[in-house]
């Protein structure tokens, strides 16, 4: 094998060699990936803070999600984890009709959760259990019960906001692959993009127990 | 200078068997939270998330096999996280050490409860 | 009232802060000692080793692990020994000594109100006896101000929703300054009065007096004093001049546009709307930030006000 | 030199023509270049912001503006420099420049990446000229709350922008991490790096650490605005507390970001004017380091009078001392450097030689502002304006205004007039001086920050601190002009005019495309002046 040599089409000219190129455009994901973690620190930290100062707010305010939805969100994103993993170990096998399907299973996974998250967020809508001064429903005791839903819409939004982006991103290596771009050597884009989205399903990890099931 | 010997190729058998793991756990979670556990539920839901969090992490995401300078960087953003969280809540959580009258809102309530 | 003072500080007038200045002093110091080695270093080695003639190999020294740790060692004794020094006093700060008069302070845009336990009240000057030890119960009405009073050394964010506290015991007899410090707004440089710092005697007279502040006094002198005493001023002038409001000269019978687009001849039922709710009726070109006055004016306090700018009609003429 | 005909070497100002073929462009220096005109542009505006302000503040009473026009003044000036000037300063403008250079490096390692946090820089400015042209923000560039969330100016857009301008840093952090993990020339190992190197990459962690956070923390403020969220607004059940926690946890590290690279630069600037080793290379790295991830423990320490904890307060305090000392130990490496070397002075080391003198004192009052009970009577006063603007402008702006002097041969292939570059040092330093040191007795002696108007007392300092300003508004503008006429009229000089030993100097001024004819093979040390030296661009080794 020289890949020096040969330059392959994938490699960029200030690169020596591909598995520079490999490691780099890794590692520059998984810096990207810190400050996904630092920009949902402040909701975090905002949940925890609030938690702390109304916990029986927080503990009213919780059963008002639908945990069974909930739990069916967390399947269905744990699912599209395994499934974008294992599109990229088709690739790595050189199974390029399998890495289609796979991403498309996917995909498909994605969307389902967005569209449970729509049924969840219009029966928060019908109710009036909104965010902040929209906030009108009168069934939660204890102090500022909005800044609950606050707290839930802020986390699940961004959190949403990132599902709708990772699947641009699937979106764009599924066209990729179906384009013939990868290969068992070369798949960094795929690996990338899954990165993305199993960061969109550790940070729905934490979000499911600390909003569905203890408040 | 092999390809393979580079790129780690995971056995489909890990995939389905931390996947099947995932599936538990979550449906373990969910059922302890219908226990009443008191604090209890906040740690035992934590510790499970965590599991769960690391899974995906070393076997998804492949830091198990990867460099290892990702799993410094990422156990480094979770570090930062929680000096976010523990500094911040030094203030929050202590603001009544010297005088009570500190600590709390004057009026408990939001203006648009006020009707 | 000019007592002492330095080339930096202002005199110290509180108890507690010649303990601020002393370690204010003490940085200054060191800092000076250090800075004149770093600098005085500096200054000699660039004369001393300035490059003479052609250029050649320099010296190989890149480490002198003693000089290290001598110099990292140093500044670390140091500055424990600042930090504990400023805990020590931060925590007097914050801890009010048992016996104190409690007053407590509200900063609203863009003046301060002082309500004293027997009802008395004032409105950016702070009456306190001299060599009692005061405790500040402040909070905001609005925004974020904050309780400054360099003389005294002590500063406190005045918080809206939340109370915060400090306090301070005045040696000596005399006026000070007072500041807000945290930016609040248009007229946050206006936002300033005065500590009064008086004998016992005094300070009881006064509390006396402004418990009953209207007391021999026609509504209509009443009025005028409350205008400067409420800080209207700050606001509204009566010269017929526009300021941060309208002005109040020849009020009464003027049609003012408002910002919804509605009008009205201003009447006395108007001009007590705009004091317990400006906000329901702004003049257009005129910014909707007059504070409420509901809680802090007397229901006579507020007929005197309108008396008083009623009788500015009349002068205006 | 203007009548010089030889042939000038291909290079990267000229191998391509046209508009397109900047605004496209993936080349790192192109980008460099990018940045330098659109940050200093910035400059100026926060500049001329800055002298109006000086100007009202020459008497007590009005003198040119409002008061409402004042307050957006002051914030102007504050969010220009801070968003649109210094924190990209450094690393986006030189550090984009130099650095793939001083590794041995071809381009940063992601070149579209970095085109992106050029357009980025500029959309996200675009919503900040827009706040300015829709009534400008007058909540101070830190939008404490619940003033930001009830003033009516147009906060929404302003914080937007900052948000967008934080995506660019994110950028350039990644850029440069990746850049010097993965893409060092042969043998150039972590120790051989340049301190600028190192600094650049403490600088990208704290960037890529810190920013999201303000990026969180803005949008909080848009919702706290927008749907009253409850997080900040205490009408709405929020803590403004709170907000100064998260506003400060980005913007204490911040300070970092502005003044690290500047550090780095001052490494390199006295090394090379004094030929000599660079004392306690270790050390100096290792502190860029230690002050980055301390920098994330200490921001509490503006909020000493905020009504947070005392515990707290202390926590952050003790941690406030921790962090001066690395930047104590940095002083005294230069120092150190100095001894025994072989001492020019030209306008690089005059900048440099400011920067110890001026990063001295502003380090110094530093500790007066972290020790507790001091704090209390000086936060928000002009005291703290005067030292902020020690350590940012005669720290930060200092050590960028080296690093320009010094990269500018380098950047252009021509030089600049060395005689009026000294006269414009001068009157920046005193001016710098007279404007700023008597902030520091106006501060003390009670005088509040952000007002308009001030007590007659403050007069004659206020005055004698406006006509400092305008001192150095003289000295930049010879500045601006000896620049501009050296960038084309410049008399051209060779690889290394200044016998410097980092791979930089090594390849043609201004650089070809690719950087280098052919990827250096490092065997030296950045600093070994003890066994080489440079004459008409050759090396000369002792051994030899």
């Amino acid at each position: 094998m020289n890949h020096t040599e040969t330059h392959p089409s994938f490699l960029a000219h200030h690169f020596s060699e591909s598995e520079q190129q490999r490691e780099s455009a890794k590692l520059g994901m998984w810096i990207f990936l810190i400050t996904e973690v630092l920009l949902f620190s402040g909701l975090f930290t905002f949940y925890a803070i609030y938690r702390s100062w109304y916990p029986d707010m927080f503990i009213n305010a919780h059963q008002h999600l639908n945990v069974a939805l909930g739990t069916l969100n967390t399947i269905v994103l744990i699912t599209s984890s395994l499934t974008i993993a294992l599109a990229i170990r088709s690739m790595q096998l050189n199974n390029r009709r399998q890495t289609i399907i796979l991403l498309i299973t996917t995909l498909a996974l994605a969307a389902i959760f967005l569209v449970v998250k729509y049924f969840e967020y219009s029966h928060k809508f019908h109710l009036g259990q909104l965010p902040g001064k929209f906030y009108t429903f009168t069934g939660i005791k204890g102090t500022n019960p909005h800044v609950f839903f606050s707290v839930y819409f802020m986390l699940t939004g961004l959190h949403g906001i990132h599902v709708i982006a990772g699947m641009i991103a699937i979106g764009w290596v599924l066209r990729r692959t179906i384009n013939n771009h990868f290969s068992a050597e070369y798949y960094t884009p795929i690996e990338n993009a899954g990165l993305y989205w199993h960061l969109v399903d550790l940070v729905w990890i934490y979000l499911f127990p600390l909003l569905y099931l203890i408040g | 200078m092999s390809i393979k010997a580079h790129h780690h190729i995971t056995p489909l058998k890990t995939y389905l068997s931390v996947g099947v793991a995932l599936m538990v756990l979550t449906i373990i979670t969910v059922v302890v939270s219908f226990v009443h556990f008191g604090a209890f539920n906040l740690i035992i839901a934590m510790v499970i998330a965590s599991i769960k969090a690391v899974l995906v992490a070393l076997f998804f995401m492949h830091l198990l096999y990867d460099n290892k300078l990702f799993m410094a960087i990422f156990s480094i953003s979770l570090i930062f996280v929680s000096v976010f969280i523990i500094l911040t809540m030094f203030d929050t959580m202590q603001r009544d050490s010297i005088d009570e009258v500190k600590a709390k809102p004057i009026k408990k309530n939001a203006i648009i409860y006020d009707k | 009232m000019d007592t002492t003072g330095t080339l930096f500080l202002p005199p110290a007038n509180s108890t507690i802060a010649p303990e601020v200045d002393a370690l204010f002093q003490f940085i200054l110091v060191t800092s000076i000692i250090f800075f004149l080695i770093v600098v005085g270093g500096t200054a000699y080695f660039i004369y001393k080793y300035r490059k003479k003639g052609k250029d050649g190999f320099t010296a190989d020294i890149s480490e002198n692990r003693t000089l290290e740790i001598i110099w990292t060692v140093i500044p670390i004794i140091l500055v424990f020994i600042i930090f504990f020094w400023g805990f020590k006093t931060y925590l007097k700060m914050h801890v009010p000594p048992a016996e104190t008069i409690q007053i407590k302070a509200t900063g609203q845009k863009w003046f301060w109100q002082f309500d004293y336990d027997n009802g008395a009240s004032s409105t950016n000057d702070l009456v306190v006896p001299v060599g009692k030890p005061v405790e500040l119960l402040l909070s905001s009405q609005d925004v974020v101000h904050s309780f400054y009073v360099p003389n005294f050394r002590i500063k406190m964010d005045v918080l809206p929703n939340r109370y915060t506290v400090t306090w301070f015991e005045a040696p000596r007899q005399g006026e000070y300054d007072l500041f807000c410090a945290e930016f609040c707004g248009t007229s946050h440089s206006k936002m300033i009065g005065k500590v009064k710092v008086v004998s016992e005697r005094e300070y009881n007279e006064w509390l006396e007096a402004s418990s009953n502040p209207g007391e021999g006094l026609s509504l209509e002198e009443y009025g005028a004093k409350l205008y400067q005493s409420k800080a209207c001023v700050t606001c509204h002038s009566i010269d017929g001049s526009p300021n941060i409001g309208p002005t109040l000269s020849g009020l009464i019978g003027r049609t003012e546009q408002f910002t919804d687009g509605s009008s009205l001849s201003a009447d006395e039922n108007y001009i007590r709307e705009s004091i317990l709710n400006p906000q329901a009726k702004v003049v257009k070109g005129y910014q909707p930030v007059m504070p409420t006055y509901q809680g802090i004016l007397k229901d006579k306090e507020i007929d005197a006000l309108v008396t008083y700018i009623k009788s500015l009609n009349k002068t205006g003429e | 030199m203007s009548g010089n005909k030889t042939e000038v070497e291909k290079n990267y100002l000229n191998d391509q023509k046209g508009i397109k073929s900047w605004l496209l462009t993936l080349d790192h220096k192109r980008i460099g270049i990018l940045y330098l005109y659109s940050i200093m542009f910035f400059f100026f505006i926060g500049g001329m912001s800055a002298l109006l302000i000086r100007l009202e503040l020459i008497r007590p009473q009005e003198v040119i503006v409002g008061a409402d026009t004042y307050n957006q003044l002051f914030t102007l000036h504050g969010a220009i420099m801070i968003f649109l000037f210094i924190i990209p300063g450094i690393p986006a403008i030189l550090g984009n420049f130099v650095l793939p250079l001083m590794i041995g490096a071809k381009d940063v390692a992601f070149p579209k990446l970095n085109l992106a946090s050029w357009y980025v820089y500029i959309f996200g400015s675009l919503f900040a000229v827009y706040s300015l042209v829709t009534g400008a923000v007058d909540t101070g560039w830190t939008f404490y709350t619940p003033y930001s969330t009830s003033t009516d100016t147009s906060v929404v857009s302003m914080t937007l922008g900052a948000f967008i301008l934080g995506f660019s840093s994110i950028f350039t952090g990644i850029n440069f991490i990746v850049t010097i993990h993965k893409l060092r020339a042969p043998g150039m190992t972590w120790f051989k790096m340049p301190l600028f190197v190192w600094a650049s990459y403490a600088t990208a962690i704290i960037q890529v650490l810190a920013t999201p956070v303000l990026g969180i923390t803005l949008l909080l403020l848009i919702a706290e605005r927008l749907l009253g969220i409850g997080i900040f607004d205490p009408a709405m059940g929020g803590d403004p507390v709170l907000y100064q926690h998260f506003f400060w946890f980005y913007s204490h590290p911040a300070v970092y970001i502005m003044i690290l690279p500047g550090m780095g630069i001052i490494s390199e600037v006295i090394a090379v004017f004094s030929k000599k080793k660079i004392f306690g290379y270790n050390a100096i790295a290792f502190s860029s380091l230690g002050i980055a991830l301390v920098s994330f423990l200490v921001w509490g320490h503006h909020m000493f009078t905020s009504g947070q904890s005392e515990f707290a307060a202390m926590i952050f305090s003790f941690l406030t001392f921790l962090v001066g000392i690395p930047s104590g130990i940095k002083m005294f490496n230069w120092l150190a450097t100095l001894y025994k070397g072989s001492i020019t002075f030209e306008t690089p080391m005059l900048y440099a030689l400011s920067f110890m003198f001026l990063f001295a004192i502003g380090g110094f009052t530093g500790i007066m502002l972290g020790a507790l009970s001091v704090d209390v009577h000086l936060h928000d006063t002009y005291f703290v304006v005067a030292h902020f603007h020690y350590v940012m402008m005669g720290g930060t702006v200092m050590a960028f205004l080296a690093g320009l002097h010094y990269w500018w041969p380098k950047i252009w292939g021509r030089t600049y007039n060395e005689f009026w570059a000294r006269i414009a040092a001068f009157l920046i330093f005193v001016g710098f001086n007279v404007t700023f040191f008597s902030q520091f007795i106006l501060g003390a002696k009670g005088m509040p920050r952000r007002y308009y108007t001030y007590l007659d007392q403050y007069q004659p300092l206020h005055a004698f601190s406006s006509v400092g300003a305008f001192v150095i508004g003289a000295g930049f503008f010879i500045m601006a002009f000896y620049l501009i006429h050296a960038m084309v009229r410049g008399k051209r000089i060779g690889r290394n005019p200044w016998g410097a030993l980092t791979l930089e100097w090594t390849t043609t001024s201004p650089p070809s495309h690719h950087n280098f004819e052919e990827i250096p093979v490092v065997k030296n040390g950045p600093y070994d002046f003890d066994r080489i030296r440079v004459e008409n661009d050759k090396w000369i080794y002792k051994e030899e």
